[in-house]
C-alpha cells in the first residue's frame, strides 16, 4: 500500500479471467508468481472469473482494464456498442469439444453426429458451435436430438445423452480420466477438426486503453505473452504445473499435467508459433457463424476491432 | 357534565337481534355511577358505543363538557418485559406519583410491584390495570367489570377511594353484584333488553362514601329496586 | 385491489428501471452493458409472445409447487411441533436439508429422480417450502392455553385438534405467510427452470444471460412482476373471503 | 443440547448418504455417477482442511448476511405493518423484489456493485430475509387488543411501542423464525459464493461441480451441516436466554 | 369423596414468597362447596395443584375415591371455527344430550347457539363454557370464578341447577361473593394467607337447594363468619 503512495506512475491493472483459475490461465499465473507483470513495471491483479462474470462490461465499467473473453461475446459486445477491442487470441483452437464414449458411440466422420443425442447448452456457444457444424455437414434439425446441458454430467454418466461438451483442456482430462477409472474409454470429437472455426478465449480490452495508455498496452500484452511462452516451455512444465496446482487444488498434478499438455497444443501449435497471434480469417468465420445463426442482427466487421 | 342518549338503535354488523332500540336515558351530574342489567343485555355493548369503539348506530349518543373517556375493562393486560411497578410509573401523568403512590397502597399492589403482569392473580391483574387508567387525564372512565375479580373488602376499599380522590369527575361502574352498585353509585342505570319497555331505567343509588352499614334498610329498599328493575 | 396490486408492481418496476437508466446514460455506458429503452422495446416487441407463455408455464408449476410446500410446511410443521426428542429430530431434518443449497443438491435430486418435472416441481417446493415450515413451526408449536385446556382436560386433544385450534387463532399470520410465499413459489420454479429445465422463464432467462441480453431479461422480470401479482391477488383475494367467513358468520342454525 | 443438535444432523446426513449409497449398489452405478464410500473417504482426507476453513470463512458472512436480513426484515415488516396504501406499497415493493429470481438479479447486482463483498453480502441477505419478513409482517400486522386498548385510548401508543409489544408477544414465533432462518443465511452466503465470489464453501462447490466431483460435494455439505447445526445451537441458546429472562424475572427492584 | 391436605407448602418457581406454607384442610363428602379467600390469597393456585397444573409443592395434596378432576376458569375460550351450540353438542359425552338441553335452558344460553363464541358477552361466555364441563365425566369439577362475569340472578338459577343434578359429585366453587357462596355451598374454605395460622379455616354454609330466602337472619350470620376468617 505505501509503495503506491510512493511511485504514483506504476499503473495499476485489473485483468478479469473467464474461468476460475485453472490451467487455461497457465501463463497468467505464471506471469504473476515470477513477477513479469512488475519487471515490466505494472501492478496487476488477476481476479477469476465464472459463469456470472463478464470481462467486457467490467472493461466499460472501469472495474478492469484488461480481461479474457471468448470471440461470440466480443462480437455480440460489439455489435451493441461496446468498445472493445481484441489485443491477443490466447487459444488458437478452440477447447470446446464433446466427449463421448467410444464403446458405446461411434463417431468417424462429422455425418455420424445424424441420429445422436448431442447435449448442448441451449444459448451457449456450443450450441452456436454444433448448429454450425450441423448446417456445414448437411444435418438436419429432425435428425439429431439436441440435449439442454447443465452443469452436472448426469445424463451423460446414465447414457442419456451420447455427446457431452466440454473443455477438452479442463473438465475433458477429468471426465476421461472418471471413466477411465470405471473401465470405459472416452475420446473427444473435435469441431476444429471438422471444419468450425469458431474462436476462443481472447485478451479483451477497451478502445480507450488502446489510444490513451498504448504503451500500457503494450507493455501488458507483451508481459502476459512473455508469461504465456514461459508456461507452455516443456522446460518450464514442473514449474507451470506447481503454479497451476496452488492456485487450483482441487485438481491432482497428474490431471494438472494432462491439461497442461493439452492446452499447450490448443496455445501453441506448433514450436515456432508466436503465442497470441490473433487469426483474423477465424475471427471472421466466427463472426459468419454469428450473423447466420442470426446471433447479432448485422455484421460488426470485426476486424476492425483486432 | 352529561351523557344524553336519544333513540339510540344499534345491533352488531351482519347480525339480525338488535342490542338497542330506540334507548333512552340520561345521566347529568358528575358521580360515581352504575351500568347495570342482566348478562347479555348490552353494557359493554353500550361502553363501546361511547368510547367510539363500536360505531354504526342510529340516534343520539352524546357527552356534554366532557372530553375525554376512557374505557377500561378487566381482560386488558400489561406489557410483560417489565415489572408492574416500572410500567405503573412510566405511564403515570406528570405529577400524579403521589396519586399513583396513594392507588397503589389502597389497592393492595405494594408488595407485588416488582412482579411482571403474568404472574399476578386475577384480581391482582383487574387492580394493576385499573390504578393505570386512574392516574390519566380523563373526565369520564367506564369501568368494564375492571373489579370482577377482586373480593368484595378490597373493592369496596377501592371504590371508596376512588369517590374521594375523583369527586367531580364521571364513572360508569358496570358490575353484577346489587348490593355494591346500591350502596356506592349515585345512579344506576339498569339496562332491561331490547324487548321490554323502557329499555332502561334511571334509579338513585344510596352513594355512600363510608363504609358504615346504618341504613341497612334504605339500602335494601335499592336493592329491591334494582332487582325489580332488572 | 387488482388494479391496486398491478399498479404497485409497476412503479416498482419503473424505479427500478429509471435507476438502470440512470446509471446507463449518466456513465454513457454502451447497450451491450446496459440496453438503452429502444433495445429494450425491440426484445419486448420481439420476445413478449414466447416469454408470456413461458411465464404462464412457469407459473402452472409454481402454483402446483406452492400447494405442496403448503402441504410439506404443514407436515413437518405438525411433526415437528413437539418440544419432544421426535419433533426436534424432525426440525433437525427440516434445518438441515434446507441448510444445503439447492445449486449442491440438485445433482444429487437429477440422479435420484432423472430430470423430469418431478425434480423441477421438488426444487421449486423445496426454496418455497421453508419459509412456510418456520412460519408453521413457530405457530403450530405454541400452544393456545385459555382454548386448549379443555380438551386437554377431557382427554379430548388429539393433533389434528391441536393444529386447527393453533392454525384458527393464527389464521392471520397464515394467511399472510402463504399469500408472501406465493413469490417464492414462483423463484424456486424459476431457479428450478434456471438450473435443470428445458421450458419456462427460468430457462429463457439461461439463455439470454448466455447470451448477456439484458434487455430480454428486463422483459422477463416484467412478466414475471405481472404474473406473480396476479397470483398474489388471487391468493389474497381468497384468504379475505377465508377470514370474512368466520367474522361475519351467517345467522340461523340448520 | 449442543451434542443433541449435532447427533441429529449426523444422523440425516448418515441417513442421506445411506440412501445414496443405496442406490449405487443397488442399481450397481459406476464410481463417476455416485462415488463409492472409499472415493469419499479420499475426497475427505484430501480437502477437509480446506473445506473446513472455507465453511468457517461463509460462516463469517452468514452471519453477517443473517443480522442485515433480520434487520432489513424488521424495518420492512414495520413499515409494512399497516393495512394503508403506503403499507402495502411497501409490502408490494418488498414482494416483487423477492419475486425476481436472484440467478436473474444477480447480474445487475454485480453491474451496479462491482463484484466485491458487498454483492456476495446483499445476495446472502436478500435470500435470507424475505422468510423473515413474511413471518414479521404477520406479526406485526396483527393488533393485541388486550395491552394495545390501553395505549391507544391514552394517546400513549407510538410505532416503536406498537412493535415492541407485538414482538413480545409473539416471542417464541420470532425466535423459531430467527433462529430457522440462519440456516437461509448460510443458504443464500452459498448461492452467492457459487455465482460470484472466489472464496468460502459455495466456489468449492462450484469447482467440484465443474469437475463432477460428488465425493467433495458430499464432503462440503457435511461441513456445511456441521457449521449450521453450531450456529443454529448458538442462536437457539441465546433465543432460550432470552425467553427465560423473561419468564422468570429476579426478585427484588432496585 | 375426600380432599385431604397436609402440611402444604408451595411457591412458584423462582419466586421467593411462599403461596402456601404447612396448609391443613379436609373436605370429606360430595357437595357444593366453596373457596374463598381476598384477591390473591392462592385460590387459583390451590385449584390448580389440585388439578395437577402446577407441581413441585411440599406435603400432601391427596384426594380419595375422586379420579377424575376437571378445572375450568372464567378466561377459557372455544375455538371461533363454528357456533358454541355445536361446539357444546361436539363435546357432549353419549347420553348426555338432554342434560346439554336442559343446562342449555337454565344457564339462558338457547338464544345464543348460533354464535360464535367470540360473539358473546363475557357472561355468556362464562356461561357456555362452564355448560361444557357439565356434560363431562367428572368426580370433582373446580370453577375458578367461572361464573364472575354472570349476573345474581342466573348465577342463582345456574347454582340451584348444578346442585340439583349432580347431588353426588364434588364441587369447589370459586367466586368473590360472600352472600352467594353462604348461601348455597355446603363447605366453605376460606383461605386467609400465608401469614395468619391457621391458614385455613372450613365454614358451614346454608347449602340451601331452593331460591327461598326464609332464613335470613341464619345467612347473616353465616356471612359474617366468612367476612371475620377472611
Ligand atoms: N361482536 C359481536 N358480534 C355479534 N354480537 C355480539 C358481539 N358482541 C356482543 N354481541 C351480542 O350483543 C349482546 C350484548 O352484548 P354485551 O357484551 O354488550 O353484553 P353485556 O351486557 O356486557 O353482558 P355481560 O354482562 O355478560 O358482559 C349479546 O347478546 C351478545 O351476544
Ligand atoms: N405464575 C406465577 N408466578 C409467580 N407468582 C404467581 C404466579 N401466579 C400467581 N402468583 C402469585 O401467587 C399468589 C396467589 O395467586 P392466585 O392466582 O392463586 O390467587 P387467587 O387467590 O386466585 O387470587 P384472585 O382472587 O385474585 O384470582 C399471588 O400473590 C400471585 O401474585
Ligand atoms: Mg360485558
Ligand atoms: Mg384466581
Amino acid at each position: 500500500k505505501q509503495q503506491k503512495t510512493r511511485e504514483p506512475q506504476i499503473p495499476e491493472l485489473a485483468y478479469r479471467l473467464k474461468w476460475v483459475f485453472n490451467t487455461s490461465a497457465a501463463g497468467e499465473l505464471y506471469a504473476m508468481e515470477h513477477g513479469i507483470f512488475k519487471a515490466a513495471g505494472l501492478s496487476v491483479e488477476v481476479k477469476p472469473g465464472g459463469p456470472e462474470k463478464d470481462a467486457i462490461k467490467e472493461l466499460e465499467l472501469g472495474h478492469a482494464q484488461f480481461g479474457v473473453a471468448s470471440a461470440d461475446m466480443v462480437i455480440r459486445a460489439l455489435s451493441q456498442g461496446a468498445p472493445v477491442v481484441v489485443a491477443a487470441q490466447l487459444f488458437q483452437i478452440n477447447p470446446l469439444q464433446w466427449i463421448y464414449r467410444s464403446d458405446r458411440t461411434v463417431i468417424e466422420t462429422p455425418a455420424d453426429l445424424a441420429g445422436k443425442v448431442l447435449g448442448v447448452t441451449f444459448g451457449g456457444n456450443d450450441e452456436t458451435i454444433m448448429r454450425a457444424l450441423l448446417a456445414k455437414y448437411g444435418i438436419a434439425g429432425s435428425e439429431v436430438e439436441l440435449h439442454s446441458v447443465r452443469y452436472d454430467y448426469t445424463p451423460f454418466y446414465q447414457g442419456k445423452v451420447d455427446l457431452w461438451p466440454v473443455y477438452r483442456n479442463a473438465q475433458g482430462i477429468i471426465i476421461e480420466e472418471k471413466l477411465r477409472q470405471a473401465g470405459e474409454k472416452a475420446v473427444f470429437f473435435d469441431p476444429h477438426g471438422a471444419g468450425v472455426r469458431f474462436v476462443a478465449n481472447s485478451v479483451v480490452t477497451t478502445r480507450d486503453m488502446i489510444e490513451q495508455q498504448p504503451e500500457v498496452v503494450d507493455r501488458f500484452i507483451s508481459a502476459l505473452l512473455t508469461g504465456w511462452e514461459a508456461a507452455m516451455d516443456p522446460a518450464n512444465s514442473d514449474e507451470t504445473i506447481r503454479i497451476i496446482h496452488a492456485y487450483d487444488p482441487d485438481t491432482p498434478v497428474d490431471q494438472i499435467r494432462r491439461q497442461w499438455a493439452v492446452t499447450r497444443k490448443f496455445v501453441k501449435p506448433s514450436s515456432g508459433f508466436k503465442i497470441g497471434t490473433i487469426d483474423v480469417s477465424a475471427w471472421e468465420e466466427t463472426e459468419r457463424i454469428m450473423v447466420e445463426q442470426g446471433l447479432v442482427q448485422k455484421p460488426v466487421n470485426v476486424r476492425t476491432a483486432l | 357534565m352529561r351523557i344524553h342518549c336519544n333513540h339510540l338503535t344499534y345491533r352488531y354488523p351482519a347480525t339480525s337481534l338488535y342490542v338497542f332500540k330506540d334507548l333512552d336515558f340520561n345521566i347529568s351530574e358528575p358521580g360515581f355511577h352504575a351500568l347495570f342489567g342482566p348478562s347479555g343485555v348490552g353494557k359493554t355493548t353500550l361502553a363501546r358505543l361511547l368510547a367510539g369503539k363500536e360505531n354504526d348506530h342510529s340516534g343520539a349518543l352524546r357527552t356534554e363538557a366532557v372530553s375525554r373517556i376512557l374505557y377500561s375493562y378487566n381482560t386488558e393486560r400489561l406489557p410483560g418485559w417489565a415489572s408492574v411497578g416500572m410500567h405503573l410509573a412510566g405511564v403515570t401523568r406528570e405529577g400524579q406519583k403521589n396519586r399513583l403512590e396513594e392507588l397503589e397502597t389502597v389497592f393492595g399492589l405494594t408488595e407485588h410491584l416488582d412482579s411482571r403482569f403474568g404472574q399476578l392473580s386475577m384480581g391482582q391483574q383487574n387492580r394493576v390495570n385499573l390504578a393505570r387508567y386512574l392516574v390519566q387525564d380523563f373526565d369520564l372512565l367506564i369501568m368494564d367489570e375492571s373489579l370482577a375479580n377482586v373480593d368484595e373488602a378490597t373493592r369496596e376499599k377501592i371504590i371508596l377511594c376512588i369517590k374521594r380522590i375523583f369527586p367531580g369527575k364521571l364513572f360508569l361502574y358496570i358490575s353484577h353484584n346489587v348490593a355494591e352498585v346500591a350502596r356506592f353509585c349515585r345512579e344506576i342505570l339498569v339496562l332491561r333488553g331490547v324487548r321490554r319497555s323502557p329499555q332502561a331505567i334511571s334509579i338513585h343509588g344510596q352513594d355512600q362514601t363510608s363504609d358504615d352499614r346504618s341504613d341497612a334498610a334504605e339500602l335494601e329498599r335499592t336493592m329491591l329496586e334494582i332487582v325489580h328493575a332488572s | 385491489m387488482l388494479h391496486k396490486r398491478l399498479y404497485q408492481f409497476l412503479i416498482v418496476y419503473l424505479i427500478g428501471l429509471s435507476v438502470l437508466l440512470g446509471f446507463k446514460y449518466g456513465l454513457s455506458l454502451s447497450d451491450y452493458v446496459i440496453p438503452g429503452v429502444p433495445m429494450i422495446w425491440k426484445a419486448a416487441e420481439g420476445a413478449s409472445g414466447r416469454y408470456v407463455a413461458d411465464t404462464l408455464n412457469t407459473l402452472g408449476v409454481a402454483v402446483v409447487g406452492h400447494m405442496i410446500s403448503i402441504f410439506l410446511a404443514t407436515v413437518v410443521g405438525i411433526l415437528g411441533r413437539r418440544r419432544s426428542w421426535a419433533g426436534s429430530m424432525i426440525r433437525a431434518a427440516a434445518y438441515n436439508i434446507q441448510a444445503y443449497p439447492i445449486v449442491a443438491v440438485a445433482p444429487i435430486i437429477f440422479i435420484l429422480l432423472g430430470d423430469g418435472p418431478v425434480s423441477r416441481l421438488l426444487i421449486a417446493a423445496m426454496i418455497c417450502y421453508f419459509p412456510l415450515l418456520l412460519s408453521f413451526m413457530g405457530i403450530f408449536s405454541e400452544p393456545v392455553k385459555d382454548i386448549e385446556h379443555f380438551f386437554n382436560a377431557t382427554g379430548r386433544m388429539n393433533w389434528r385438534l391441536q393444529v386447527k385450534i393453533r392454525a384458527f387463532e393464527n389464521m392471520r399470520k397464515l394467511t399472510t405467510v402463504i399469500v408472501g410465499s406465493a413469490t417464492m413459489a414462483m423463484v424456486g420454479t424459476i431457479v428450478a427452470e434456471f438450473i435443470a429445465a428445458a421450458n419456462g422463464i427460468g430457462y429463457s432467462i439461461r439463455i439470454a444471460l448466455y447470451q448477456s441480453d439484458l434487455a430480454k431479461i428486463l422483459v422477463a422480470l416484467f412478466y414475471i412482476g405481472i404474473f406473480t401479482s396476479l397470483y398474489l391477488f388471487c391468493l389474497e383475494w381468497a384468504g379475505f373471503r377465508i377470514e370474512k367467513r368466520f367474522e361475519t358468520p351467517k345467522e340461523g342454525r340448520g
